[in-house]
């Protein structure tokens, strides 16, 4: 029993640190905090955190660091809105976006593994690259796009109205449930791990380190490609100045989720959740009407205060 | 509707582009006078990261989320922020568009400067300064930014029209949006262009960034320097000669007429879609009337806490 | 801390109590060692002992118990106040900062100072001194310890607890890195420790190196004292049966084998720097020995065969058919798999299960895409059963496991590939005596089966009663096979020293 | 003789990559590149990355991260504004300056030594609370302040003119020496490499982990501190917008001259090297007129060159 229950905390966390955040904000009492226009709202809100995070949780768990998501997903956006402007079809267009993030975290994945190089500096110059891509091709502009149904994918008010959710606010948790599933349960996930936690036994035990990394990274880069494309939907125009620091929201996310950047530990779900709770905590203080100084100190206090929480009860068993 | 605070008052919230330019607070002093003399309560709220449009989107959702009665928005793109404010006008928020437009006819006005003149403006000033003739340095301010490239597009279409013996060495260099950036840029700008004879930036940051090169260089003074809105250090500038000229505009106006046009639509008076707030340049000579006292140094008192 | 004269009591505990969750390590153990006397602590594998001797280092706090430094009670609050009261400690894992050199890590945490600059003069002069003592003047102090041999690394802690001149010395299997002359060199020191009145606890598996040294042991048994008494007149079997709870009726059983035909032939193979033209021949059924000194080259000659270091020259032949030089995935496929000799570093994920650890270089037969745990999990508990692993159950943490179990697991990875042969680096290091026996049973079995393998080892004995052919290495060149029966300890001894062999 | 080019060679590392920076611009041939005028402005211009990236090459070596150094150095700068707005003397607005980023630091290192949250956690969580608080000092707006001599430390016109430099450059090339020396020969920094090196092994070897840690970062706090007076000497005014996102660039110098994520790497000199070559690749942009968007793409590839420059050698040996 007291076993079981040990074996759920770490896994329970994150919930706590969210629902700490969601009684901070309901006792401060925001009209209509805790309406479900307002979790329709704050989930499409986080659509792009969030399928950010779900590779980051990869990259993390693999001992690695992806700095260049926020960049990436700018790029992806302004190729989804070249794509379709040139007359392409929406399909082409989500293809073409999320391929770019792959070809980005291809190359990560390749510098990283062939040169030898720390992602933590291969991603930095990819922040720069990806980011001046995006500007070079959109010329330095927001890019405008005909409208597709990429755009529907972020409604608030989808069709049917059955589906409560935007469109991609189900893509999420679908990719999310398999890419859980994946990491708990297949060779590849075992293997991600594997490097994480000791890359020389690993590699000793016949993993192949490189292609998992390679993956790893391209797993990562799609993510974000799809985030980017997802972005293009949330604002109609590929904007190449969009998303900026959003990698350090994204790795908070899966710190909060119960990440370690040491490698080696990390869930899906927890991500998840550590999205949530980075938008909740944004959208709550937009509610209370905070300036945005203060949400700034609170964000950032919550964020410490979120994962200590995580370290205490580590620490207590 | 529980759109109606406690007191019955209504509530309108005004959304910058940002919070941490002298522009906005005026903007904000401006919203807040007018909403103290109409009896609504301004709901002050800029994007957590300034000049990123999905901050400013998730912005005026949470807005339509806590129902206020109205939206006065300074949108940071004509396109993006369209999907939200339909989401707000479809929840039956009336939104007010200030400083830069939407490219959509729901809002119920546009209330700002017209920012093609404005950089028309200090193109004529300069012209005379030169005389007509001389090489001139353009250093931008942001890409895709709407309304400083109005501004540059307006000074550099003016100028060539108007002044053919007029060179443009540069136009190609962003200052980006922080003063320090803005510095840089302009000290290695001034490393190549040290004999121009003329400067002009289209926005504060990238004026007093410029500004700052040119005094550190030693060159400050010498150049004709044509700078885009005001700031206590631009002022000294100004009354030092360091600086020719700057263009201001009027953001007081924008926020109080913004205010204004919204509650009249909200009472059901007609409102005009298009109100133009003005700009005017200033240069030494005129700087202490009290009309251009008052633009130069808006009175924000009414914001202290 | 007053000098205490021989014979006193320097160090007791009394009746410690110290569990891990649900996992009780020490059940009430006493102890009681004396000034200038060396104690020799025995046990199985997870008997407790290296428990018992980290609350003395102030590392773990004791549930309840008494502890008492010379005669005044001691509860240390962290290592640092345990070393400030005179307890030295030789950690049975390396504990060592990779990027200092040598003379930082043996002054860590007490470097000669002057208002917090570093007296580098006197730095020096302490730590060639104690290097002297252990007579290795040939390490250069101002070597990075990254650069060094697991056996040199063991020098350099042995260097670190003796510049402190502690009142107690505690070392955790000192001697399962080092090789034959440098364990004669530890002995002097500690002879000569002993001599100055200081009291030695002193944990090994090794129990002939025991009867040598110790003047007193204690036994532990499921983290209960289970025996003590004077070394002289007892025998290794009256320890071992402490220890087990039963007699050992064997130390090298033969399981009967013949070698076959060829599986792997290296011709002139050469490494980086290590080994150098190295010829070999390993058939079927064979075990291969391969003594050396530390630094001989063994584990590079592993290491390139496997394909973890690169091969400069030289060709590797499988079943007669020449094998390019490849990845140790491709060498796992070939059938041949590895046990590293540094298993904190490189042979073990510590922070992941055993389970995990034991299945991970064959996933296969839990399912190609999907991975079935439950089955990982079955699987894991036969093995963890067959070499009798101490562990909660297959999920617990590699971390928490004593080091002979994980020593055991590591090796339990390589019998799950069910590899073809096997290149065992220091296979039994921290094995206690009972689990070698099985370890070696197993060995043999698996050479009836026609497997082989390439045995490194420092410990001769094991070498020349389990190995059916035994080659020396020396300086990177590897020295003629034969048969084992043709060796003995001095003349394995002389070829790897280069000595004259005295017939 | 080969054994001491062997180790000279990381030493030489990254003066290879500034060669290379320098090489590469002076063949494209922008006029003034390599005049002294221009030298002396570069200098300037690193003044503040420099600095900051003294404090950073301890936290990287002791295995920290410091994300928060960009948000220090602009409240560093507001509140030397403020004080000095306030009627005090410059020397006073200074140390209230340097204060106020080792008080920042100090929290940083408390936090995470005390609670035990990873350091990219609690200075994401600064980063976010020292730049609100920025803002809310400063009213969201720049602070001017009467004119002092801390504005003369960062001319590029120093008087006596025989400094060549701006004193501020002289400041950061001593406060350079005393630190590598420091680093080098005292107990702290062999302490600061061991914690980074292997930190259990520090802590059973006595060395106060905890503390040094405090220190560490405290000290990385101070020298942000300093840059933020450097940087409102910089600007003449207190501005809570500053040198955001500049904490990537310390850490790419601190990466660049030879540190290491993984800690116990660094060297002082490195770092200081790294930040030059930074600048100097932003300048030569500059000079060549080079479009943003270029400028970003050329920082972006070459970071990842001359950490893979050094990695190859290292390689290579
Ligand atoms: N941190 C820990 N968490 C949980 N269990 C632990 C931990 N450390 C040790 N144990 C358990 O305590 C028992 C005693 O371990 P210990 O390391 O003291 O054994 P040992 O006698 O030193 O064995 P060996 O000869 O293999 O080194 C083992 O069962 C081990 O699994
Ligand atoms: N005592 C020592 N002094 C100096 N260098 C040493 C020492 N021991 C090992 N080395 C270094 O380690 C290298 C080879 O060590 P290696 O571990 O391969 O030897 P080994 O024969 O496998 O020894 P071991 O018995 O420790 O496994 C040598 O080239 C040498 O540089
Ligand atoms: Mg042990
Ligand atoms: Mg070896």
């Amino acid at each position: 029993m007291k076993e079981r229950l040990r074996k759920l905390l770490p896994i329970l966390g994150p919930f706590l640190g969210l629902a700490f955040v969601l009684a901070l904000f309901t006792a401060i009492g925001p009209e209509g905090f805790l309406s479900s226009y307002n979790f329709r709202t704050v989930a499409t809100q986080t659509v792009i955190v969030g399928l950010g995070a779900l590779g980051m949780t990869y990259v993390i768990i693999s001992g690695g660091i992806d700095l260049s998501v926020g960049s990436v997903i700018a790029l992806a956006s302004v190729i989804t809105a070249l794509v379709l402007d040139a007359g392409h079809d929406a399909l082409t267009a989500c293809v073409a976006g999320v391929g770019t993030g792959l070809a980005c975290g291809l190359v990560n994945g390749l510098l990283i593994t062939q040169l030898g190089i720390v992602p933590f500096i291969v991603t930095l110059g990819m922040l720069g690259i990806a980011r001046g891509l995006a500007k070079y091709l959109a010329d330095e502009q927001k890019v405008d796009a005909p409208t597709s149904w990429i755009t529907d994918l972020m409604t608030k008010a989808p069709e049917p109205a059955w589906l409560f959710f935007a469109p991609g606010v189900w893509l999420l948790f679908a990719l999310a449930a398999v890419l859980a599933l994946v990491l708990r349960s297949t060779v590849f996930g075992t293997h991600t791990f594997a490097v994480g936690s000791n890359e020389a036994t690993a590699e000793l035990c016949g993993v192949r380190v490189t292609r998992v990394k390679v993956a790893i990274y391209a797993l990562c880069g799609a993510c974000a490609g799809l985030a980017g494309v997802m972005q293009f939907g949330r604002l109609t125009v590929g904007d190449p100045t969009t998303a900026m620091g959003k990698e350090l929201d994204i790795i908070a996310a899966v710190v909060i989720g119960g990440g370690s950047l040491a490698g080696g530990e990390g869930r899906i779900l927890g991500s998840l959740v550590g999205a949530f709770l980075m938008s909740y905590l944004a959208n709550g203080c937009n509610l209370i009407g905070a300036p945005t100084f203060i949400q700034e100190i609170l964000i950032g206090c919550i964020i410490i205060a979120a994962v200590a929480l995580d370290r205490l009860r580590h620490a207590a068993r | 509707r529980e759109g109606k605070a406690q007191d019955g008052r209504r509530r309108i919230a005004v959304i910058p582009k940002g919070t941490t330019h002298e522009f906005w607070k005026s903007i904000h002093a401006g919203a807040e006078s007018a909403g103290r003399q109409l009896d609504v309560e301004v709901l002050w709220k800029g994007p957590l990261r300034e000049d990123d449009r999905d901050e400013q989107i998730k912005v005026v959702e949470d807005f339509i989320t806590r129902r206020v009665d109205g939206i006065v928005l300074a949108p940071l793109d004509d396109a993006a922020l369209i999907p939200c404010v339909r989401d707000a006008v479809r929840e039956g928020i009336p939104v007010v568009i200030v400083d830069s437009d939407l490219s959509w006819d729901g809002r119920v006005s546009f209330v700002a400067t017209d920012n093609f003149v404005g950089g028309a403006l200090a193109a004529r000033k300069l012209g005379e300064l030169l005389e007509g003739a001389g090489r001139v340095l353009v250093m931008r301010y942001l890409e895709g930014s709407a309304s400083t490239m109005k501004r540059e597009e307006g000074f550099l279409t003016t100028l060539t029209d108007e002044f053919g013996q007029i060179e443009v060495v540069s136009s190609n260099q962003y200052s980006g949006a922080t003063t320090e950036g803005a510095y840089r840029t302009a000290e290695n700008l001034l490393i190549q262009f040290a004999d121009v004879d003329g400067i002009f930036c289209s926005n504060e940051s990238a004026t007093f960034g410029m500004l700052r090169a040119l005094q550190d260089a030693g060159l400050a003074g010498q150049p004709r320097f044509i700078g885009f809105d005001p700031s206590q250090k631009l002022v000294e500038a100004l009354r030092a000669g360091e600086l020719d000229a700057l263009v201001i505009q009027d953001p007081v106006a924008m926020g109080d007429l913004g205010i204004r046009a919204m509650v009249d639509h909200l009472e059901g008076r007609p409102v005009e879609a298009r109100i133009d707030t003005g700009v005017v340049v200033i240069t030494k000579d005129d700087m202490d009337e009290p009309r251009q006292r008052a633009l130069l140094d808006p009175d924000l008192s009414i914001l202290e806490r | 801390m007053p000098a205490s004269g021989r014979g006193d009591v320097a160090l007791s505990m009394r009746a410690v109590r110290k569990s891990f969750g649900p996992v009780v390590a020490l059940d009430d153990v006493t102890i009681e060692v004396r000034a200038g006397e060396v104690h020799a602590l025995v046990g199985e594998n997870g008997a407790g002992k290296s428990t018992l001797v980290k609350i003395l280092a102030g590392v773990h706090t004791p549930d309840s118990g008494e502890l008492a430094l010379a005669g005044h009670p001691f509860r240390p609050r962290g290592p640092l106040d345990a070393l400030e009261r005179g307890v030295a400690m030789i950690y049975q894992e390396l504990n060592l900062a990779p990027h200092l050199s040598i003379e930082e890590n043996v002054l860590l945490g007490r470097e000669p100072a002057r208002c917090g600059w570093l007296d580098k003069r006197e730095r020096r002069a302490r730590v060639t001194r104690a290097l002297a003592v252990l007579e290795h003047a040939d390490l250069d102090p101002g070597e990075r310890v990254a650069s060094l041999s697991p056996g040199a690394r063991q020098l350099v802690e042995i260097a670190r607890a003796l510049v402190g001149e502690p009142a107690v010395l505690v070392l955790d299997e000192p001697t399962s890195s080092l090789a034959g002359d440098d364990v004669e060199r530890l002995f002097r020191v500690i002879g000569a420790l002993r001599e100055r009145g200081v009291a030695i606890v002193y944990i090994s598996h090794f129990l002939d190196e025991l009867t040598r040294i110790a003047d007193r042991y204690t036994v532990l048994r499921d983290g209960r004292s289970v025996a003590s008494g004077a070394m002289a007149g007892t025998t290794v079997a009256t320890i071992v049966a402490a220890m087990a709870g039963r007699a050992l009726a064997e130390h090298y059983p033969r399981v009967p084998h013949v070698p076959g035909e060829v599986v792997l032939e290296l011709q002139g193979l050469s490494g980086r720097a290590l080994p150098y033209d190295v010829d070999l021949v390993l058939r079927r059924g064979e075990l291969f020995g391969i003594a050396g000194l530390v630094g001989a080259g063994r584990t590079e000659l592993l290491r390139a065969l496997f394909g973890l270091d690169p091969i400069r020259s030289g060709r590797v032949l499988l079943a007669g058919v020449t094998a390019e030089p490849g990845s140790p995935a491709a060498r796992l496929r070939q059938g041949i798999g590895l046990l590293s000799e540094d298993r904190k570093g490189e042979g073990l994920a510590v922070a992941r299960s055993v389970g995990f650890n034991l299945t991970l270089s064959r996933l296969e037969p839990f399912g190609r895409v999907f991975s079935d745990r439950r089955a990982r999990d079955e699987c894991t508990q036969g093995f963890v059963d067959r070499l009798g692993i101490r562990c909660r159950d297959p999920r617990q943490r590699i971390a928490e496991l004593s080091g002979g179990n994980q020593q055991k697991v590591a090796l339990a990875r390589l019998l799950h590939h069910d590899v073809d042969v096997l290149l065992l680096d220091e296979p039994t290091r921290g094995i206690d005596v009972a689990s070698k026996v099985e370890i070696y049973r197993t060995l043999g079995e698996l050479a009836a089966r026609g497997k082989a393998a390439i045995l490194v080892s420092s410990y001769l004995p094991e070498l020349i009663g389990i190995c059916d052919t035994i080659a020396v290495a020396r300086r990177g060149r590897l020295g003629a096979a034969r048969p084992a029966r043709d060796w003995t300890e001095t003349a394995l001894l002389a070829e790897a020293t280069g000595a004259e062999v005295v017939a």
